[in-house]
Parts: structure tokens; sequence; C-alpha cells
């Protein structure tokens, strides 16, 4: 063979690309276009699923969010980057509610496990990935505060994932709406009935506590 | 214009007075690399002196024969040699007396030789053409010389085969 | 055929010219542009032939294999994309099947099948990408690099679409996968199926059958059949160097056995035949994607009798017993061995590493080469150090 | 338009022997000369790593620079900027003179080549008479400075990689002023001026077959005289981080690349010179014919750059001594058959065929000959 035609067929393939870099639209995928994406004024449309790092979420106002504080997402957590201490009232008794979420973000390494753990939907993935900080110590150390966001903010980001655990909480409602109506009724028939009524009561309860979602129940 | 052969003067002045410093150093120096470098200047200000009389062939074979080339291996061997962690390999010398004595005969003979040229080499105008030409150099080295080239060519086509023959050594046969 | 070839490197002996010569030796690594990571590589020079060579292993040490020991099962999942952080998908294949093994989960047509075609795109990531980076080391001034991360980026795009993130993924789940795979996202898989082998006919025509590369591959770090198997390497390195062994093959785990599709044999086992098998393999990897994507069907995703891990990762208790999952991993065979006592973590857990075990050979495939074919055998290997120190 | 340069300098002295006596005339004559190729180098060489960069990315799929300016214009001013106030760091156990000093000796003599180049229609800023002599000379000092910056750098991949550049220059010098000679024969002249002039109408001598071939070699060897891909062993950053400038830093690692910017475009525009009619050609001005062809050639380098991996060290020597000498003298050999058959003519079919003849069979042999050079041809089994 002729020393030399490989070069000059690899050489070929160059000066096309090089050609082609000009005649070819950018980004339209084609072997040859340009493929490069301005960053900060042009953005690859984000993907729903994306995940970088957890945020909380609330419905209404900041102080109301769905987290109970039950400590699954900081014992699920592959590099233990979350910190939770729940919140106590004025006799000292805990409640549902967490006074302290830290998630240290320079330990995180986003693997969503918080979020498919959590049974309150409280714990979701954010988009947001444009958190660089000259601190790598407090910057990174996210507090409840820093964490929270609207469920609107969900659903911006996550269109389908937002109506779905929306009409998961829904439901979960509802059905939570016909326990509460159920004990309404199971008061009713205590006040009615004797000892045996009470025990019927007690399995109904049992069997309507989980919401009615894949995940599993709060162990509380 | 006095002026301008002034300056040319003094530049050449200078360029001798480089490279008899670089020359100095060349012996002198504690480090062979660095002394290597500054024989390779020496004959870099050699080739300088050349080009200011009008010799620019010469100066030009100088640098490319004598500082792109013999230079370039000089160096190279002393790279390889001196241990690369210990840079201060000093330029033994335990011949001083004997090269002193050398370089006094040298001067003797050579000595009368520079008295006798002027302060300035002479030419007849500028616009002439350079004492030397490209052509006379070719034409004397293969009519007058052609003895001494071809013995020189000969030694060169030796030296050629014993490179040869000392790289071929160590491969398997 | 090989004493050809050390006929032609062979080490000069420097006492027999009788001049007092010196070897240099040098560190290659741990901070070298082209150690592919943290590797060190402590090379004794005869000029600029080897002498010999050791390398260097630890500087990523993560203490992999502890942590796992130390958290759930499924906890260790996300621990895994960081093995060889270039083929997670893979490596959580390996894993899945280990604990799936302990726990003796089936697992659906559809997850097995979504299994394949992730493990087979990672293949074409992973392909692609030693092959840019060789080249790179052999000179070529990243061209062959970014022709091939342009490629790698369309597949990194589906990749994040269905896991979440692009390297990291964290995808399977003990019994299936995490998410299903929607219409859109088979079709954005088939599309680059679809494209890819006119890429992979320009990225051959690039450099394949030039002669640079091939002066540079050819009869360079030979590694001979039988020297590769007591080695116990894997992967494209044995295969190059003619050994038929490829797990796919051999053990037909998943959905395997229901695909047509060949081993390609290296001839001599030399850089240009590693180089160029990989080449052949990413041609079969889309035949066997082809199939898969029209065999592949809708039905569930996961498990349908879910077991406890499914249910409550934390509360996950396989039985007593030990385990070891191996797949055809693009870098060779990636093995999990697990040990259970029943409690919530392994108590055992190794990794079966193919980067690390195929760096065993280097000294023995670099001496008697020059530095520059140092750099390509290693470059050869495919090595990940996140995989190589764990 | 065609002297435009040449006028303004003229003017310039006409200026000045109007104020000052003649003698400040022919200074400043000099002068202009000097500020100007002491500007275009640096400019050039800036302007190159723009180019380049550019160049290189479109190859591969990439923009380039464009944030700095329109189409990154002002980037090479931003590097500049950013190289100039990097800090400066010398190794402890460096040799600090030769450290300092190697940068400066590798820069200088790739800026005194200019001094031959014949940009244009009267615009050589030295006719010397032994031109091409004195851009070979010139060239070949630049050796030194790489062992200086080797040596005075205390570490051994910069040893390796001046060991490596210095075996390579002087092996590359000798193909290279081999395949010059050619030239050399058919004008009959050493000066770059000259050799221009005797490739008026057309009479390129790239178009004769020795021409071609020794224009190929010629700037094959200039490629790897300047340090770069496929010949860029000296400071193959895959192997040895980056050779003989390992341990350099901020403006003297520029000054390095100055170098080697500076001697691309040298050797591309003596490429021009030797084999590609220098500045002639029709309509443009003469020095735009120069620059065109000039960068022309430069892009081809760009192009090998973006394609090619390096040759090993063993591999770039045999293919200077046992291919491209014999390949360059054979050369010499095919342009005297040329000349005594042309008879005066720049064409005629016997003088072109013989010669073609000749280099197409020794070519034809030696690569018969390098047969363990040659890449084979390989079977890939298919099994199940």
């Amino acid at each position: 063979m002729f020393f030399g035609l490989g070069i000059l067929r690899g050489m070929n393939i160059t000066l096309m690309n090089f050609i082609r870099s000009y005649t070819r639209k950018r980004g339209s995928g084609e072997i040859g276009a340009l493929t490069t994406v301005q960053y900060p004024e042009e953005r690859l449309p984000e993907k729903e699923k994306f995940r970088n790092f957890p945020f909380l979420i609330y419905d209404d106002k900041p102080e109301d969010l769905r987290c109970v504080a039950c400590d699954i997402c900081a014992q699920d957590c592959p590099p233990r980057c979350i910190y939770i201490v729940k919140e106590t009232d004025e006799a000292g008794k805990p409640m549902k509610k967490p006074a302290v979420f830290d998630i240290d973000f320079t330990v995180c390494m986003n693997c969503g496990i918080c979020e498919e753990v959590c049974p309150f939907d409280a714990i979701f993935m954010d988009h947001e990935f444009e958190i660089a900080d000259s601190d790598r110590h407090d910057k990174l150390l996210y507090h409840r505060d820093d964490l929270l966001k609207t469920n609107e903010h969900f659903h911006k980001i996550r269109p389908n994932d937002g109506r779905e655990v929306d009409t998961r909480l829904a439901e979960a409602k509802e059905a939570k709406a016909k326990k509460d109506e159920a004990r309404k009724k199971a008061a009713e028939a205590k006040a009615a009935a004797k000892a045996k009524a009470e025990a019927e009561k007690a399995t109904e309860a049992k069997e309507d506590k989980p919401p009615e979602t894949e995940k599993e129940s709060d162990p509380q | 214009m006095p002026q301008l052969e002034f300056l040319i003067k003094c530049g050449v002045y200078g360029l001798m007075g480089l490279g008899i410093i670089a020359a100095v150093g060349a012996v002198l120096l504690p480090n062979l690399f660095h002394a290597g470098l500054a024989l390779a200047f020496v004959l870099v200000t050699i080739a300088g002196i050349f080009m200011s009389v009008g010799a620019e062939f010469l100066g030009m074979v100088q640098i490319l024969l004598y500082v792109g080339g013999v230079m370039t291996l000089i160096i190279y061997t002393i790279m390889l040699t001196g241990r690369l962690g210990a840079k201060d390999v000093r330029a033994q010398n335990r011949q001083g007396i004997f090269a002193a004595i050398a370089a006094g005969f040298f001067v003797c003979w050579i000595g009368p030789l520079i008295l006798k040229t002027g302060a300035w080499p002479q030419r007849e105008s500028d616009s002439a053409p350079p004492l030397l030409s490209v052509e006379d150099l070719g034409m004397s080295l293969m009519t007058e010389y052609v003895f001494p080239f071809e013995v020189l060519g000969v030694l060169l086509f030796a030296v050629l085969i014993g490179a040869i023959v000392i790289a071929r050594q160590d491969r398997p046969s | 055929m090989f004493e050809k070839m050390r006929v032609k490197t062979k080490v000069i002996d420097s006492g027999k010219s009788g001049l007092d010569t010196q070897t240099l030796e040098v560190n290659v690594g741990p901070q070298h542009p082209s150690t592919h990571g943290v590797f060190r590589m402590t090379i004794v020079l005869d000029g600029e032939v080897v002498k010999s060579l050791r390398p260097v292993m630890g500087y990523l040490h993560r203490n992999h294999e502890q942590i796992a020991e130390n958290i759930t099962y499924s906890a260790s999942m996300p621990y895994t994309d960081r093995l060889d952080y270039f083929n997670s998908m893979s490596n959580n294949q390996a894993w899945a099947m280990t604990v799936e093994q302990l726990a003796e989960v089936e697992i659906p047509d559809r997850a097995e099948y979504i299994r394949v075609i992730m493990s087979e795109l990672t293949r074409l990531v992973n392909h692609v990408s030693v092959i840019g980076f060789l080249l790179n080391d052999m000179g070529a001034f990243f061209t062959p690099t970014l022709f091939a991360f342009r490629e790698r980026e369309k597949v990194l795009d589906v990749f994040e679409a269905v896991s979440g993130s692009r390297m990291m993924c964290n995808y399977l789940r003990f019994g299936g996968v995490n998410r299903d795979l929607t219409d859109d996202q088979l079709g954005q898989i088939k599309k680059i199926v679809a494209d890819f082998p006119a890429f992979l006919d320009e990225f051959e025509t690039l450099l394949a059958q030039n002669e640079i590369v091939c002066m540079r591959c050819q009869n360079v770090g030979v590694l001979p059949a039988e020297l590769a198997i007591n080695a116990s390497i894997t992967g494209p390195m044995l295969r190059a160097s003619g050994v038929n062994y490829d797990i796919r093959k051999v053990d037909q785990y998943s959905v395997y056995d229901r695909f047509e599709f060949k081993i390609p044999l290296g001839e001599k086992g030399d850089v240009y035949d590693r180089y160029y098998v990989r080449m052949l393999e990413m041609r079969e990897s889309l035949k066997i994607l082809n199939q898969a994507l029209e065999q592949i069907e809708p039905g569930p995703f996961m498990a349908p009798k879910v077991p406890a891990c499914l249910k409550n990762p934390r509360n996950f208790k396989p039985p007593v017993g030990e385990a070891y999952g191996r797949v055809e991993a693009p870098k060779g065979e990636l093995g999990f061995y697990v040990v259970s006592d029943g409690s919530k973590e392994p108590w055992r857990y190794h990794v079966r590493a193919p980067s690390f075990i195929n760096l065993t050979v280097l000294e023995a495939m670099c001496i008697g080469y020059k530095l520059a074919d140092a750099i390509v055998i290693l470059g050869s290997i495919d090595i990940v150090l996140g995989e190589v120190d764990r | 338009m065609d002297q435009m340069f040449v006028n303004i300098k003229a003017a310039l002295v006409g200026l000045s022997d109007k104020v000052f006596p003649d003698w400040v005339g022919v200074l400043v004559s000099i002068a202009v000369s000097i500020v100007a190729i002491a500007l275009l180098g640096p400019l050039i060489m800036m302007y190159l790593t723009l180019i380049e960069r550019k160049v290189v990315a479109r190859m591969q799929n990439r923009i380039g620079p464009n944030r700095v300016g329109k189409y990154g214009l002002l980037q090479p001013l931003a590097d500049g900027v950013k190289m100039l106030i990097k800090e400066d760091i010398v190794p402890r156990n460096a040799d600090k003179v030769l450290h300092l000093l190697a940068p400066i000796l590798i820069v200088a003599p790739a800026l005194l080549v200019f001094a031959v180049l014949p940009f244009g229609r009267n615009m050589t800023a030295v006719d010397l008479n032994v031109g091409i002599l004195f851009f070979a000379a010139i060239s070949s000092i630049g050796t030194i400075g790489i062992f200086m910056a080797a040596w005075g750098s205390n570490n051994k991949f910069s040893v390796l990689g001046g060991m490596r550049s210095v075996a390579q220059m002087i092996s590359y010098e000798i193909p290279m002023v081999m395949s010059v000679v050619p030239v050399l024969l058919a004008v009959g002249s050493l000066s770059t001026n000259a050799i221009v002039e005797a490739q008026a109408d057309w009479h390129w001598f790239v178009f004769t077959p020795w021409g071609f071939l020794g224009c190929v070699i010629f700037f094959l060897c200039g490629v790897a005289e300047c340090n770069r891909s496929p010949f860029d062993l000296a400071e193959a950053e895959s192997e040895i981080i980056a050779g003989f400038h390992t341990e350099y830093s901020g403006m003297k690692f520029a000054l390095f690349y100055m170098a080697e910017f500076m001697s691309a475009f040298t050797i591309s525009g003596m490429t021009t010179t030797l084999f590609l009619g220098g500045w002639q050609g029709p309509l443009l001005p003469s020095w735009l014919w120069f620059f065109l062809k000039t960068y022309g050639l430069i892009f081809i380098m760009l192009w090998f750059r973006a394609t090619l991996p390096r040759l090993r060290v063993d591999q770039l020597m045999a293919l200077a001594w046992k291919f491209l000498l014999p390949l360059s003298l054979v050369n010499i050999v095919a342009t005297c058959i040329w000349h005594f058959l042309s008879d005066e003519a720049f064409f005629t079919p016997a003088a072109f065929l013989v010669p073609l003849a000749l280099l197409v069979f020794s070519y034809w042999g030696l690569m018969k000959l390098n047969q363990p050079y040659m890449p084979e041809k390989r079977v890939y089994p298919l099994v199940d």
C-alpha cells in the first residue's frame, strides 16, 4: 500500500470537519456541525429527572413544611450528609417538624436516595447547580431555611412529578379525611357500643393509616 | 560617513571584548556546561567579526558548523557525561603548565602575523563586492585545495563508518 | 512471531559496550498528563528504554469496600457508580446481580432489557472514550477525544433523562430498575444506535489506518495469551491476545442468550489489537442494542413480588450466605463478592476490579520498550483510577 | 499598494534626512527595519496562537476562543496580560542564570531569521547574499537555547526533552539543508531575493518534480525543526510533560511559545520563498501574496496538529536518516538532471519526466528498504 494514504484519509476527515463547522448548523447534531453550547447565555433544556442537590418542600407558608423530621433520609443517606433535630414545643415534647435540617453539600453525592425513601414527599432533588462558592465549609453547609422551596418551584422544574406527587398527596389527604370520618364514626359507635367495637376501630385505623403510595409508611 | 564608521568600530571592538571575556570564561569557569556555553559564545563573536569585515559566508559557516554542529555535540556530550545529580563537575586541568607553554608557542607564531595587519581591515570602498565570493571559494576548493578537501572527505567518511561500527556493536547478530 | 519483535527492541546492555552509563529513574505520575488519574509509575530508563517499571497505586483510595461493609446494601449502589466512573451502569448491574443472587430475586424481562441496553450503551461510551484517550496519549491533539466525547455526550443525555445523572447514574435497583424507560427515551436511544455506525466509520478513517498510529501501536506492548490467562486478565485486553472469553457468552447472564452477536479476537495482543478489538466490539454492541430495542416489550420494570429490600431498603436483610455476581464490564470482568451474616450490612464485600487486575501486567508489557510506548501501553490497558484504587 | 511599506520607510528616512545629518538617515533606515521586524514577530506570534486555537477548535467541532473581543480577536492580548502577571517560578536547584537566559536565547534566533525573509518586492530587511546560509545557521543556534533550558531546569523530564529535541534538530537539519541545495543549484545564488526573482512568471519550483519533493522535505523538516506535531517529541505533553520547558511559567513560558510560533512562521515563509515563488503572484500586492502562501502553509501545520499523533523517537530518527536524507540526496541528482536536460527552459517534457521517474523510483525503493516500518494488515476473527 502507498505509505501515507492513511494519513491523508485522516486529514481529509479533519478538513471536512473544519469545512462543515462553517456550513452546517451549530447544534444540529450532524457530523461536523459545531457542538458547543455557549453556556451562560445558552442552556441545554433541563431534563425533568435531573437531580442535583436536595431541597425541602413547603406548600403555603415556610413554617408548614412537609418534613416531619422522621430521620429516614438521614439514616438512608449513603454518605450521611443530612443532620436532623426535631423541634420541641414549650413543654419539651418533640414536634413533627425539624428544628435543624442541615445538608452538607460538600459531602452530598446527589444520589437521590433521600427523595426515594421519603414517605412524606418532603424532600426532592433540585435542578439548581450553580452554587459554586469560594468558601468550602460554611457556604456549602445548607441549613433548613436555605433548603426551603415552594411547591410551585417543584412544579416548575418537574411538572410531571409535581402533578403525580400532588395527586398522591390529595389521595392521601382524602384517605386521611376518610380515616378521620371513620374515627368519628367509630367514636360514635364507641359511645353506642362496648369494648368489642373498640377493637374493631383499632384494626380499621391501622389499615387506613398508610397513605396510598408505593412508598413505605411512616415508621412512627 | 566617519560617524558610522566610528559606530561600527565601537561595535566590533565591543564584540571582540565580549569574545575575549567569553574566552577567558570558557577556560576558567568551574562548571563544564557553562564553559561549553561560553565557548559557543566565543565562536559566535568570531563569526560576528568575520561578518563585520565582509566575510559573510565564512561567518555563517562558522555559526552553522561550529555553533550549530560542533558545539551542540560538545555540550550534548557534557550534558550526557556529567552526572545529572551533581552539576559541579569541575573542569579539572592538571596540565596547566603544558597548556601555557603551548599557548605561548602559538602566540609567538601567530603574533607577528597579527602585528603585520593594520588596526582596521582596509577595504577599497564600501560598495565593492566582498573580498571572497562563494564562487571563488568553491572554485579554489575544487582546484587549488582539492587534495586537502578530498583528504578531509575521506576522513569524514572514516568517521562515519566508525560511528556506524560503534553503533552496531550492541546490536544482536 | 514474538521472537522477531523482541529482537527489534532488545534492551541494550550497557555493560557490554564498556561505557560507564547511568540509568535514569523518573516518576511518571501521580501528577502527569497521561496516567489517567493519580496513577504513578516509577520507571528506570536506560536512555529512553524502559528497564524496569513499578506501578504505584493507592493515591485515590477511598475505602470503598470498608464503607460498603458499614452501610446498607442499597446504599452501596451510588458508591458503585464511583468505582469506574465511566461505566456506572454496568457497575450498578454487577452489584444488583450480586444482591439479587443473594436474596434470590427474580427480575422482570423489561428490566433485564433495560439493563442490557444501558450496559451496552455504557460499553459504547467507554470504548469510544478509551480509544480517544489512547490516541491522545500518542499525541493526536485531542481531536479523537473530542470526536469521541461528541458521541458520548448523546449517550450521556439519555442517561441523564433516564436516571437523573449523566455519570453517577445510580439507576438500577435490586429487582429491576429505578424508573421505566419512556417511549421518548427509547426513541432517543434508537436514534443514537442508528447514527453510531456513521460516527464509527469516521472515527476509524480518522486514525485506524494511519501509518503513524500503526507504527506506534503495532508490535508494541505485546501480551502473550499465556501470560494474559495466568495473570487473569479479562475484557478486551484478553480478547486482543486471542483468547475467546466473554462473560456475556460464558455466563449468558441477564438476557444475553437471546441476542446474536460475535466476539472479536485479536491476533498478536499488542496495543493495536487492543485498540481495534474495542472498535469491533462497539460494532457488536450496536448489534445487541438493535436486537434489544426490537425485542423490548412493555411490562413491569420492577420485580412484581416485591421483596423486603425494595419496600424498605433500611430493613433489607438478605439470608445468610455468600454470592459472587459478575458482568462483562467494558473493562473486563467486574465482580462483586459479598458475604451476608443476615444483618442489614454486608459482612464482607469485595470488588474484583478489572482495571486493577489488568494493570498487573503493565511491567511485563513495558520492559524493553521506549518511554513513549509505556504511556501508550498504559493507555491501551484502559484503567480508571476510581476502580484501581477503590 | 504593492510598495506601500517600502514608501513609508522611504518617507521616514527622507524626513530624517531633512532634519539630521546624513549618517542619522542610515541609522533611521536600519532602525525602521529593526522596529518593524521586532513588532512583526510578536504580533504574528500572538495572532498565530489565536489562529491555531480557532482552526484546531473548528476541526474538533468546537468554536474556539470567542469571548474576548469580537471573534476572540483580543484573546492574544488577554493571554499576554495573563502571562505577564503570572508568578515566575524558578526551581530551587535550577541553574538560575541559564534558566533565565534560555528563553531569550531561543527567541532571538527565531526573530533574527525574519531579517532575511522577503516579505514582498523590495521588502527584505537585510538582503544578505548568503541569506539561505544565514537562515540555516541562525536556526541551528536555537538548539543551544533548548539545551540551556533543559539543563538549567534541573528536571529529569526537561533533560529527556532536551536530549530528544537536540537529537531531532541536528538530524533534521541535514535533510533540510540538503533539500535546499536543489534550489541553490537552480538559482545559483544564496540570496533570498535572487531566489524569488528566479521564480517569476509562474516558474515556481514547486511545479518541478524535484521542487515538489524538495518542498515537501523542507517543510516536513521545518515542522520538525520548530517542534510541532507530529514531530513534537521534545515537548510531548503526554510523555514528558512539556519537555524542556516543563519548569517554566509566566512570561518565560510564553517566550518559548513565541519562539515556536515565530519559527513556524519563518519555516512557512522560507518554504514559500524557496519553492512557492515567494511574493510572486498576479493581481494582489506582493506582500499579500507572501502572507497568503505562508498562512496556507501554516494552516497545513495546524492541520497536522489537529490530526496526527506523534512519532516515537526511533521512528523520528529513522524517518530523517533512512528516508528523508537519502531522498533529498537523490533530489540533488534529479535537479542536476533537470538542469542539464531543460536547457534553460523551465519546462521540457524530458526534463520533467526523467527526474520524476528517478524520484518515484527512489521513493518506492526506500519504502521497500524501510519495510519494518510499514504498517501491517491484520485480520480479526469474529467468533461466538
